[in-house]
């Protein structure tokens, strides 16, 4: 990846980066805009920016520090791991945020255009995701094609210079506020594998229709998607046909990464009020200080513990990628850890608060309570989406351990 | 199953028949689309009654049929698999407490009407939202009750409270100017309420002894384990049947081995929580000294194992689980919102080693 | 079943009975028996009988009371189910043992024998196990079939009146003692399940070597058993070639309803120093009188309870075996869940013990401690024999949960 | 693998190829059968002298090496794998109490006889079969001990005891008059002695601050997480190796799902008791302020999972598993002990949760 000399020349080169960053930050990071963080918006509905959110969005677009690491050329920030971090830590500091930072074009398409797409295709897409002017949405799931992805049927029939697509996605995280689409289409067939392409589909096309889906948690942030004969150009296939499978599996090793090991999804763990203090505050203590329930209080350890050896090995993976010797072993727990964590969260808080931990809505319970009821619903899904638990350790029976497949 | 008088087993069986065929989870979804002010499926509790289930703790002198635990279990039971919300679990906590606490003149006051189905009644314990009846701060004084009490199951239609004070329990008529009561929305779609008393005219139960609170909170838990019961086994059986109906990777989910043994071990679980759960409406039935171990002894299984059993059918039916056009999301808020009730899983723990000694 | 009628007389003929059992009782077991119950060594060594245990397992083989419920007509008690309760119950009240009682032949091979023998077999095999006079050992297990056991090798060729053994089998309980061997023998190379026959070989022929298999706990409870051209008649052979497998798994569900269902084992579960009593002993306790050690007690709590949700599971198979409605469902999980308590108490009494738990031999070790860590080690094959957990399991899902066979 | 320096990954690797070659499973096995007086293998623990490992933690002032914690358990850990049965261990913990409590007078007159390899070493804590810290009633009266320990790792063979009375950790020599020991032969097959002081001449170790016990016993059990990580982890490679071999209804055990998921399950719990163990080793290095949190984050998780890795062998490797014959039965056997040892996980988990104060 081309670095920029010029910011590796000086004796100190990251300490002068440091200074850069922190002027940088000075100069278009209003301190009125810190804990006005509504980055998530961009995954979780329409934007809704503040004239002063928008600046700080347009200011981090222009310089491409959404995109830190990505070339210069796309309009990427051009750095190299070592100073992304610094400008993490800098940013850390005065409560700035990434506007771009969760979607999914910088989590997962974009990544997977910069390693397989055509300079065009470069060219065209990821500027707007460095600038975040535009939403792009999955299109990987079927009704039919859950875990046994490689089953989907939607089809993409060669019509000359296009496709013709019909079919239906579903789980389509944000399909209803989406402008594109990145798909996995079936081109072939006769073959499994070997017969699905990766297609980028204009929302906005003739014959899509997205129909939200209401989730347990009681929001809709994924949707059924049906096309009817929408005319994709070939222009927008990314790699050759039938090659859709390996693009489509690398990116998903992005999504894996972002959701299970992701240094912000870590340092969340850490976030909040402690386990330990609010049930405290509920339950109370004994005469030795401890919470008084003497079993939720050995499970509320367990999970501290948990969490801790989570850390651990998340910084023992980063130490291993950063010494070059490649993903360790432990990559591929950290989902499902993750998820456990996640989960094993939310349960504890209900079980801390009682009932004032079921609360749906309305008068009568804390609002950080009736966050996590929907959050406790929601996170069902961590162990289920992007690979679940039970792929998850088949992948590990069989890659790492070298078992043999049960078939 | 225990073993049943052929009486009993006529009511289960035409509990288990009503439920399924009246009162489906369909019929709970209406409800809960609906979010009628009562909180529950009225049409659903009107059939009950005429079938005389409200009765089923009353003794036939006073209108009921006087059929003991092991017989309201059955019921409840059969209505869990389902999710009917009727307020029959919570009528039955405070009937109980009638039976085993009021005067002769209160029976004959209260007993009828509840048989009969015209008054709800619902026990009143917590002040706070766990429970604890050790922590009791309403307190009565000149025949007036004054308290605010928490997440009152059916709370939003009792027609009569048996409410926990300091020195016992009272009676309280839903009706009494010192009663008001704010709704509390919890996941579950259930009628849950604050209700407080300000200087509400209370009657005591005075019979039933010392332990009264304690025999009757145990009477109240025993009748949700039956409704954890049956909902255990439902969730359980439609997540079997799911699993026999999706493909992925060409093959049915039933022939995957890892799910075949994570369903065999759940079913371990269920059968040790049936014989637990069933263990204890025997003991009650049978006036035994142990009811309290009985009853710790089956909600703590039952919690864990309803627990294990809602979450793992959102997990084995994957995405379509997390819909809410599907039925597991009931199940699951239902389930912590039971698992909650009258003590969780570490609170019948802790209770159960305590009377054991150590 | 032909009970005797005599007994079923008069009005109230269990207590009748009753009172015959007493009178026999005391006159045929001695007070000062009590506590010298050595039962087990007819499982787990060579008799070594005093003279006057030797008195006592003559008069129950005599009487036919060490098998209550087999016909009179091989020497079994004939008594009804009813009393055969009663007798166990006045038995129990004197301390009165069973000196067959845990003996391959009541256990196994005897019902079964019952159920598929001819006349002439019956007659010739029944009357030694009532009265104990010889050593049945199980020959099913080979070093290549263990838990699939039908894919057994040791061959029976046919010469005429008799067959020619050679094979090899292991997990032999008691090969060194035994007298007599039943076991699972191909007959058929050309089908698996129906390929095996069932044989009753004598262990002085000539050709049968056997060989003690030291285990973890230090025991040799077990015999790997070697057949070289091992002439076994005919006349020995139980049901028809071919038919061995169905007569085998009956013998097994005898094997499976003595190890996790047996009221034995369940009264053995509530026996000794509950643990509750030994952790405060070693551990001490809080102000409030609870065993210290707060994360062990809920361990011992959850055992506690996972004994009693045991017992009345135990107690619900009886009744509905009872009321004629056949083995319930309850039935199948009886031996996963015996093994795990039976297992989960020898952990938890290292546990509480420290390194006091963990003797092997010798000074400065409790005589009860020293017997639980062999226990702890022995017990593991709990799981393992009679059909691992994982059998178990697969059965459960399969006959009881209707889930596909997975291949 | 933590980060290690190329001096670390060069010892670790010899460590891993000297254990494999030199010191596998059938060396402890003779060593059992042998039943030396000493109970351990003494030509390994001569080769292990030579090549330095006694000194691992001996400054090099005092003729060791000074190569710190993360480089003793990455040894430790080899020395695991194989159940290699030598006084490292043991030796080690001595040691570190003597390098931070010691005088000059005190490190100048053992360190270079135990980084020789011509003192073994033992740390000297319990006075009951359960760790217990701060129940020790040996005392120093005139500067001599008395007091009877218990369960002394190398008890048979030390040649200095490093022992706990109430007042602090004082040097005991091993041939001092009022020293007198008794074998006790535990499960593992290892050497655990009573020791017996009886007005044996003792040297207090005066540095080293108020909480060098604590300092002390973290190391000693951090010395046993490697062993315990080491042994985890051949338990699980030999149990995925055996699945790969053995054949059971036509198909290779390994292809059975329901056991990669357990496999796969393990592996992950495997994963974080490395990371948990390592992170100990470098808190204990950086000198970090948390080294108590770190140790007993470590100490809960190794005992936990080497339990489920050691009963696992077991039950996957079935009937052969179950006989003297494996080396299954010597795993199970070890992991209780060193479960045990230095504080179970429950000691750990409430010693972590006091620390954080709930």
């Amino acid at each position: 990846m081309a670095t920029a000399p010029e910011i590796d020349a000086p004796a100190n080169p990251l300490e002068a980066f440091r200074t850069e960053a922190r002027d940088w930050l000075a100069a278009n990071f209003s301190p009125d805009l810190r804990g006005k963080d509504n980055s998530m918006s961009a995954v979780e509905g329409p934007n809704d920016d503040t004239p002063e959110q928008a600046a700080w969005k347009k200011a981090m677009g222009d310089k491409g520090w959404s995109v830190p690491t990505w070339p210069k050329e796309y309009g990427g920030g051009g750095l190299s791991r070592a100073e992304a971090r610094v400008l993490q830590e800098e940013m850390a500091k005065v409560g700035a945020w990434n506007p771009m930072g969760g979607s999914m074009g910088v989590m997962m398409f974009g990544p997977t255009l910069l390693e397989y797409g055509s300079e065009e295709q470069k060219q065209e897409h990821i500027p707007p995701i460095v600038r975040g002017e535009l939403r792009w949405c999955q299109g990987y799931s079927e009704p039919g094609a859950g875990s046994d992805l490689a089953s989907l049927q939607m089809f993409a029939e060669d019509a000359g210079d296009h496709y013709i697509v019909n079919g239906q996605k579903t789980w389509t995280s944000g399909g209803q506020w989406a402008d594109k689409c990145f798909a996995l289409v079936r081109t072939d067939k006769t073959k499994k594998h070997e017969g699905i392409t990766f297609l980028l589909i204009d929302m906005t096309s003739p014959g899509v229709e997205v129909k939200p889906i209401q989730m347990i948690s009681g929001s809709s942030p994924f949707c059924e998607t049906f096309f009817t004969d929408v005319k994709v150009p070939k222009a927008n296939r990314v790699g050759p046909e039938g090659q859709g499978w390996t693009i489509g599996k690398r990116l998903l090793q992005h999504e894996r990464n972002s959701l299970g090991g992701g240094g912000s999804s870590a340092s969340r763990l850490f976030a909040g009020t402690p386990l330990s203090a609010l049930a405290k505050k509920y339950i109370g203590v004994d005469a030795e200080g401890r919470i008084a329930d003497g079993e939720l209080r050995t499970k509320i350890i367990r999970h501290e513990m948990d969490i801790r050896a989570f850390a651990l090995t998340l910084r023992r993976v980063q130490q291993d990628a950063k010494s070059n010797s490649g993903p360790s072993a432990a990559t591929s727990i950290m989902k499902n850890v993750g998820a456990r964590i996640m989960q094993e969260r939310s349960e504890l808080l209900i079980e801390i608060r009682g009932m004032a931990g079921l609360g749906w809505e309305g008068e009568g319970f804390d609002e950080d309570a009736l966050k996590d009821t929907r959050h406790w619903l929601f996170g069902k899904a961590v162990s289920i989406y992007g690979g679940s638990s039970e792929i998850q350790n088949n992948v590990i029976a069989k890659r790492i351990l070298g078992m043999l497949d049960h078939q | 199953m225990a073993v049943l008088t052929e009486e009993q087993t006529m009511l289960r069986d035409m509990a288990r028949e009503w439920a399924d065929n009246e009162s489906p989870v369909t019929a709970f979804r209406a409800m809960r689309d609906g979010a009628p002010a009562e909180m529950f499926a009225s049409d659903a509790w009107q059939a009950q009654a005429e079938m005389g289930w409200a009765g089923i703790l009353v003794p036939e002198a006073h209108g009921g049929v006087e059929m003991g635990f092991v017989s309201l279990g059955a019921v409840l039971e059969q209505l869990g698999r389902t999710l009917t919300a009727t307020p029959l679990a919570a009528t039955s906590a405070a009937t109980a407490a009638i039976v085993l606490g009021g005067s002769e003149a209160q029976k004959a006051a209260w007993l009828p009407r509840i048989a009969s189905g015209e008054v709800i009644a619902t026990l009143v314990i917590d002040e706070g939202p766990r429970f604890a009846p050790d922590k009791i701060a309403a307190s009565v004084s000149g025949g007036k009750l004054s308290g605010t009490k928490e997440f009152v199951a059916e709370g939003d239609s009792a027609g009569l409270f048996v409410v926990a004070a300091a020195d016992g329990l009272y009676l309280v008529a839903g009706d009494d100017a010192g009663v008001s009561r704010a709704t509390r929305h919890l996941a579950d779609s259930r009628s849950h309420a604050q209700v407080t008393f300000d200087g509400a005219a209370a009657e005591k139960l005075a019979e039933g002894g010392a332990d009264l609170l304690t025999q009757v909170t145990d009477r109240a838990a025993a009748a949700t384990c039956a409704e954890m019961l049956g909902m255990a086994e439902a969730a359980f059986a439609q997540t079997n049947d799911y699993l026999k109906t999706r493909v992925q990777f060409g093959q049915l989910l039933s022939s995957f081995q890892a799910l075949q043994h994570r369903m065999a071990k759940m079913f371990t679980e269920l059968e040790l929580m049936r014989s637990a759960v069933e263990g204890a409406f025997e003991a009650i039935d049978a006036g035994r000294p142990d009811v309290p171990q009985a009853v710790s002894l089956a909600k703590a299984i039952a919690g864990d194992t309803l627990h294990l059993v809602s979450r793992e059918m959102i997990q084995l039916h994957g995405g379509i689980g997390m819909t809410d056009e599907h039925d597991a999301g009931f199940y699951i808020k239902r389930s912590r919102v039971l698992e909650t009730m009258w003590g969780n899983a570490s609170w019948h723990r802790e209770r159960f080693a305590r009377l054991g000694g150590y």
